[in-house]
């Protein structure tokens, strides 16, 4: 898929479709890729595609196509992406005739996470993916390898992915992972995680939630990472008046992740995004993925699929359900 | 044999974070717009009058709880002695604090900071003191502090340039006017318009200091304003011949702790808090633009 | 709970809207009808003008409940302020439930300007609910954590 | 200096009897992660670690703390001032981090000011360090003038030999820890020796030679260069809040009630927009370009002019943290090459 991808990029940057593409280039460590921003064709050997793609590039899009107003930005989308994307056309951040998608079938991103928590301290010192199965050497046994089966590390939020080819694309990547998740959704619901989540008690559920928050060192990576999070002033940094804490106490960081999660009610995609790049490993879709589920089931609406549907917020019908509305009889 | 931490007996019963408490003991509006008041705080101890030693050109972060603290700059001459001055403009969330305030409530306030004006080298020169709008606090000082008769002698000829946008938008009109009667300083007010009622001078204080052309032999000049301001004065200065390094600014930085710790307020190595906020036109040619 | 039974009230805050549920709390007072005194009101110009953030800043600085109020649906004075707030306070509602705050705690009702019966039975349900809940303790700012740094 | 071998079970013993005159802190697993916290016993702390994600500068220099409590009274505001004489004993420090109190020593200690709430605590400590015989692909403590096994800062360094410990005092406090073991014999020497060798060799190659970086950073403000490094940059906090050398802080006001309240410092972060903003809106560094660059000229070029030393130990727990893979290496050899 990398061969295709950098055919693409050259054809696009050398006849001048795009000034500038915006891809994934190799980490400097096993199971690592970064954003990259390329602009002409001797730099499209850089470009790589992986299971450790997982920054949603879209995050860039307005920033990027604001410093560069007169060109074509290309731009390489996963599934999840591409609904980023849909999204910020939408809300007229970007405009559809200033980028080019360069569509990525997606068989999951890698929850990096998991495997180093399963690794206990050890190092990865390399990494190998094939098909199904990914091999790693590590610190403790450098010499032998230990092997996973990739769906079984795969990140949360694609494990329950319904989107797992583009929904936007201009050039659609041909899938050759020969991974068997690729381009299929799974049969499991999409919100499997809320609802076991919900069969919980409240008191179990606060308790969660206090503990992820409490590893949160607001560092605000998660807004960082999300293509929602693109206001000029974030609500928590408005100090006139200071609404919004910034300590570490933990009301101030719950409140600043629920109003977050509220913010990028109806706009979130579930890319998991925010949740790779937090350093602490907070379970930051715990709250998106809940409001994702609601609105779905309320007024069915799924982010990033329709550029013409109004987003949730901004429209009503007059039958919306109210049962949470008291009657004081 | 090495100790931790490096160094000697650190006197940690001193908190340069503390602030000491004064009392408001005078309040001055002095804008038409009313969002520019002076305050003037008496020391509760005597002890901290003694210890609150500062030149002009100096600022104190100033205290008001529940708001918060930000710096400004001392516009009363170090010559007062057991009181300070602040000038200060209603904008964020601290000033507009402060703003609330009324004579006889508490502030507190730590300080003094920065390195003020070189007044060593200003000493035996003529100064010209150029200042735009509500900037003009620190120079206001220095104006007093020459004034002084302990100290006139001891400064060659003073010239003062101030302007404001408007007549309402001028401070210390009551200096200013105290000051037009007097002989031994040349005062030239402007104002960007004037009103019906304003029969002194109008214009940008680029053109008005053209117009007067300071000497700049043994001279030192002083300018604070606003950038554009300083901008298009900067080139009239170089014209009428006076050396980058006898052009004097004072600069502004968002800042937290005002000595040199937290790190927000530098320009390259040098921190405006501690460093600064003084510095010539000749530092600024070689440091980072990036204020 | 064991502070329900004391002397312990509830603080309770009512966001009403200017137009339909502040009137109808007006139109309480001028009939004398009777309501625990628990209530602060806070007059807001619609339900829809309402931040989803004062109530969870509510309850992070000592409200053990909140109640939102507005015009009944088809009643808004700016016609569809409160279809649009409906949908946001049903999500955040939802949302503050699954992370463990008591379905109590934080109410939404529609009273008009005629209801003063109905705003005096809400305020009395509010009340009750919240009483029997006790104290709020999620959300709320812990003073004690930052106190312990310096006591 | 003595050398002393303590065997692993003992270590136990010597914690318990160090903890009766001290509060101890060492790495220890809380909620998930591996942090230094101060113990409840002995069987908690996990000395068989590569490094913990947060830096234990934060022993010194919370992320967030009070500087006073204020309340308003009749007769005036009352100032109470936070207690912080603690006799604390930090353990299982690896070498990189102790040297980063070093680093801050310089900036919370300069003689113009002294920052009591660092100092305060930083005065009593005492640091028992622990070689770093498995240094990770990140590291690079020996381009920053530190090695794996450099005990600079420490009063104790603890060596791991497998089943024991070779105990190396640096400070008297050191060896009056380590009084009643048995002296290191010249195999456990030549042990210790060899595990360093492998150390030192096990740190990738100097990616760049840090000789002269400084004088080449002072001319580099206006590179170009700069319009590069930042591009993938998200603007978050993670490289410098995971920075055992990064000091900035914000002091902030928490209002309690109309009456009284709480100064705080709390970390800040020069990847923030907020660091720099004016009241006014204007804002010196607008960009993740500028607060790039910020970062990078605070630690090789700045820091360096004010406190001859680079503001960086190699410790890579950005390069390890950063959400994109920035990686501060890259940028480094990048500048080196220019």
């Amino acid at each position: 898929m990398e061969d295709q991808i950098r055919d693409t990029a050259v054809k696009l940057l050398k006849d001048g479709s795009v000034g500038m593409i915006i891809g994934y280039e190799a980490g400097t460590l096993p199971l690592r890729a970064s954003p990259c921003v390329i602009t002409n064709a001797e730099q499209t050997d850089r470009l790589v595609w992986n299971m450790s793609c997982g920054s949603n590039l879209a995050t860039y899009l307005p920033s990027v196509a604001k410093a560069n107003p007169d060109q074509k930005i290309g731009i390489l989308a996963k599934g999840c992406d591409s609904r980023s994307i849909l999204g910020l056309i939408k809300e007229r951040q970007i405009e559809r005739d200033g980028i080019y998608v360069i569509g990525m079938p997606c068989s999951g991103i890698l929850d990096r996470r998991k495997i180093e928590s399963d690794l206990n301290g050890a190092e990865i010192l390399e990494a190998h993916i094939d098909g199904d199965k990914l091999t790693l050497s590590t610190s403790e046994h450098p010499a032998s390898s230990i092997q996973y089966p990739v769906s079984s590390i795969i990140h949360s939020s694609c494990s329950t992915c319904q989107h797992r080819t583009p929904v936007l694309y201009d050039v659609l990547i041909e899938d050759s992972s020969g991974n068997p998740n690729a381009l299929s959704a799974p049969d499991a619901s999409p919100y499997e995680q809320v609802e076991a989540m919900e069969s919980q008690s409240a008191d179990e559920r606060w308790e969660y939630f206090m503990s992820e928050m409490s590893k949160c060192i607001r560092c605000y990576a998660c807004r960082g990472a999300c293509p929602f999070c693109y206001c000029t002033q974030c609500f928590v940094d408005q100090n006139q008046p200071q609404w919004f804490g910034k300590t570490t106490e933990l009301s101030d960081i719950a409140i600043f992740h629920l109003v977050r999660a509220f913010h990028v009610a109806g706009r979130c995609v579930s890319c998991g995004a925010c949740a790779r790049a937090c350093p602490m490993g907070v379970d930051l879709m715990y709250l998106t993925r809940k409001i994702e589920k609601d609105l779905d089931e309320l007024y069915g609406y799924v982010a990033g699929l329709d550029v013409e549907e109004l987003a949730p917020f901004a429209t009503f019908r007059k039958d919306d359900p109210q049962e949470f509305i008291t009657e004081p009889d | 044999m090495e100790t931790t931490p490096s160094g000697t007996a650190i006197d940690t019963a001193v908190n340069p974070y503390l602030p000491i408490p004064t009392t408001i003991t005078n309040i001055t509006m002095e804008t038409a717009a009313r969002d520019i008041k002076t305050f003037k705080l008496g020391f509760r101890n005597e002890s901290d009058a003694e210890k609150f030693d500062y030149t002009c050109g100096q600022f104190a972060e100033i205290s008001i709880f529940g708001a918060g603290e930000c710096p400004i700059g001392i516009a009363s001459s170090p010559m007062d002695k057991g009181s300070l001055q602040f000038t200060v403009k209603k904008a964020g969330h601290v000033t507009k604090a402060f703003h609330s305030c009324e004579e006889g409530m508490e502030v507190f306030v730590r300080g003094p900071y920065g390195n003020g004006f070189p007044m060593r080298d200003l000493e035996g020169s003529n100064i010209v003191v150029i200042g735009g709008g509500f900037a003009f606090t620190t120079l206001r000082s220095l104006t007093k502090f020459i004034l002084h008769p302990e100290n006139r002698d001891r400064f060659g000829k003073l010239t003062v340039i101030y302007g404001a946008r408007s007549p309402g938008d001028l401070i210390y009109k009551y200096d200013l006017s105290d000051w037009e009667g007097r002989d031994d300083i040349d005062l030239y007010v402007t104002v960007d318009k004037g009103d019906e009622t304003w029969t002194g001078r109008e214009g940008f204080v680029p053109t008005v200091t053209q117009e007067v052309g300071p000497s700049s032999e043994d001279a030192y000049t002083i300018v604070c304003g606003p950038p554009i301001m300083i901008k298009f004065t900067i080139p009239v200065l170089t014209e009428l011949g006076f050396q980058p390094d006898r052009i004097i600014n004072s600069l502004e930085m968002r800042m937290k702790c005002g000595i040199g710790k937290c790190g927000r307020c530098n320009i390259g190595d040098k921190f405006v808090c501690k460093d600064g906020p003084v510095f010539t036109y000749e530092q600024l040619m070689n440091m980072p633009q990036e204020y | 709970m064991s502070e329900a039974t004391t002397d312990w009230e509830p603080r309770i805050v009512a966001f009403l809207c200017t137009w339909c549920s502040y009137a109808g709390a007006d139109l309480a007072g001028i009939s004398r009808l009777q309501y625990p005194t628990n209530v602060r009101v806070i007059r807001v110009p619609c339900s829809g003008r309402l931040d989803p953030f004062y109530i969870i800043k509510a309850l992070q600085r000592g409200a053990d409940g909140v109640l939102v109020s507005g015009c009944h649906p088809g009643d808004c004075h700016y016609i569809s302020g409160n279809y649009v707030a409906r949908r946001r306070f049903s999500i955040l509602k939802r949302l503050l439930e699954y992370v463990g705050i008591e379905p109590g705690r934080v109410q939404f009702t529609w009273i008009s300007a005629a209801e003063a019966e109905r705003f005096a039975k809400m305020m009395r349900k509010v009340t009750a609910d919240v009483k029997a809940l006790g104290p709020a303790k999620r959300l709320v700012k812990d003073y004690g954590a930052i106190s312990r740094l310096v006591d | 200096m003595e050398e002393k071998i303590i065997s692993k079970s003992e270590i136990g013993t010597l914690l318990d009897k160090l903890k009766e005159a001290h509060s101890i802190i060492a790495p220890v697993h809380r909620n998930g992660e591996l942090s230094f916290d101060r113990i409840d016993s002995a069987d908690e702390v996990v000395l068989e670690y590569s490094n913990t994600r947060k830096a234990p500068k934060s022993v010194f220099f919370p992320q967030q703390e009070v500087m006073f409590a204020y309340s308003k009274t009749e007769s005036g505001t009352q100032v109470r001032e936070p207690d912080l004489e603690e006799d604390v004993l930090l353990f299982g420090v690896r070498p990189c981090d102790v040297r980063s109190f070093l680093l801050l020593d310089k900036v919370f200690g300069s003689d113009d000011y002294e920052d009591v709430y660092y100092l305060r605590r930083r005065e009593n400590s005492g640091i028992i360090g622990l070689a770093c015989n498995n240094p990770r692909q990140t590291c690079f403590c020996t381009t920053v003038g530190s090695g794996p096994f450099n005990h600079d800062g420490m009063d104790l360094l603890l060596v791991d030999l497998g089943d024991k410990y070779l105990a190396e005092a640096v400070t008297e406090r050191g060896e009056g820890m380590i009084d009643n073991f048995s002296d290191a014999s010249d195999a456990d020497k030549q042990k210790r020796n060899d595990i360093r060798e492998n150390a030192e060799k096990g740190i990738k190659p100097v990616v760049v030679d840090l000789e002269g970086l400084k004088d080449k950073l002072d001319g580099m403000f206006d590179a170009d260069v700069w319009d590069e490094f930042h591009t993938k940059c998200l603007g978050c906090a993670t490289c410098t809040y995971l920075c055992p050398t990064c000091h900035c802080f914000d002091i902030y006001e928490e209002e309690e009630t109309n009456n009284s309240g709480y100064r705080l410092r709390m970390w800040d972060s020069c990847a923030l927009s907020l660091f720099t903003l004016h009241t006014s809106g204007h804002n010196p560094r607008t960009s993740t370009k500028e607060r790039t660059r910020q970062r990078i000229m605070h630690k090789f070029n700045y820091f360096v002019h004010n406190y001859d030393d680079f503001a960086c130990v190699g410790c890579g727990r950005c390069v390890q943290n950063c959400p994109v893979n920035l990686d501060i290496r890259d940028v480094l050899s990048t500048i080196a090459h220019l």
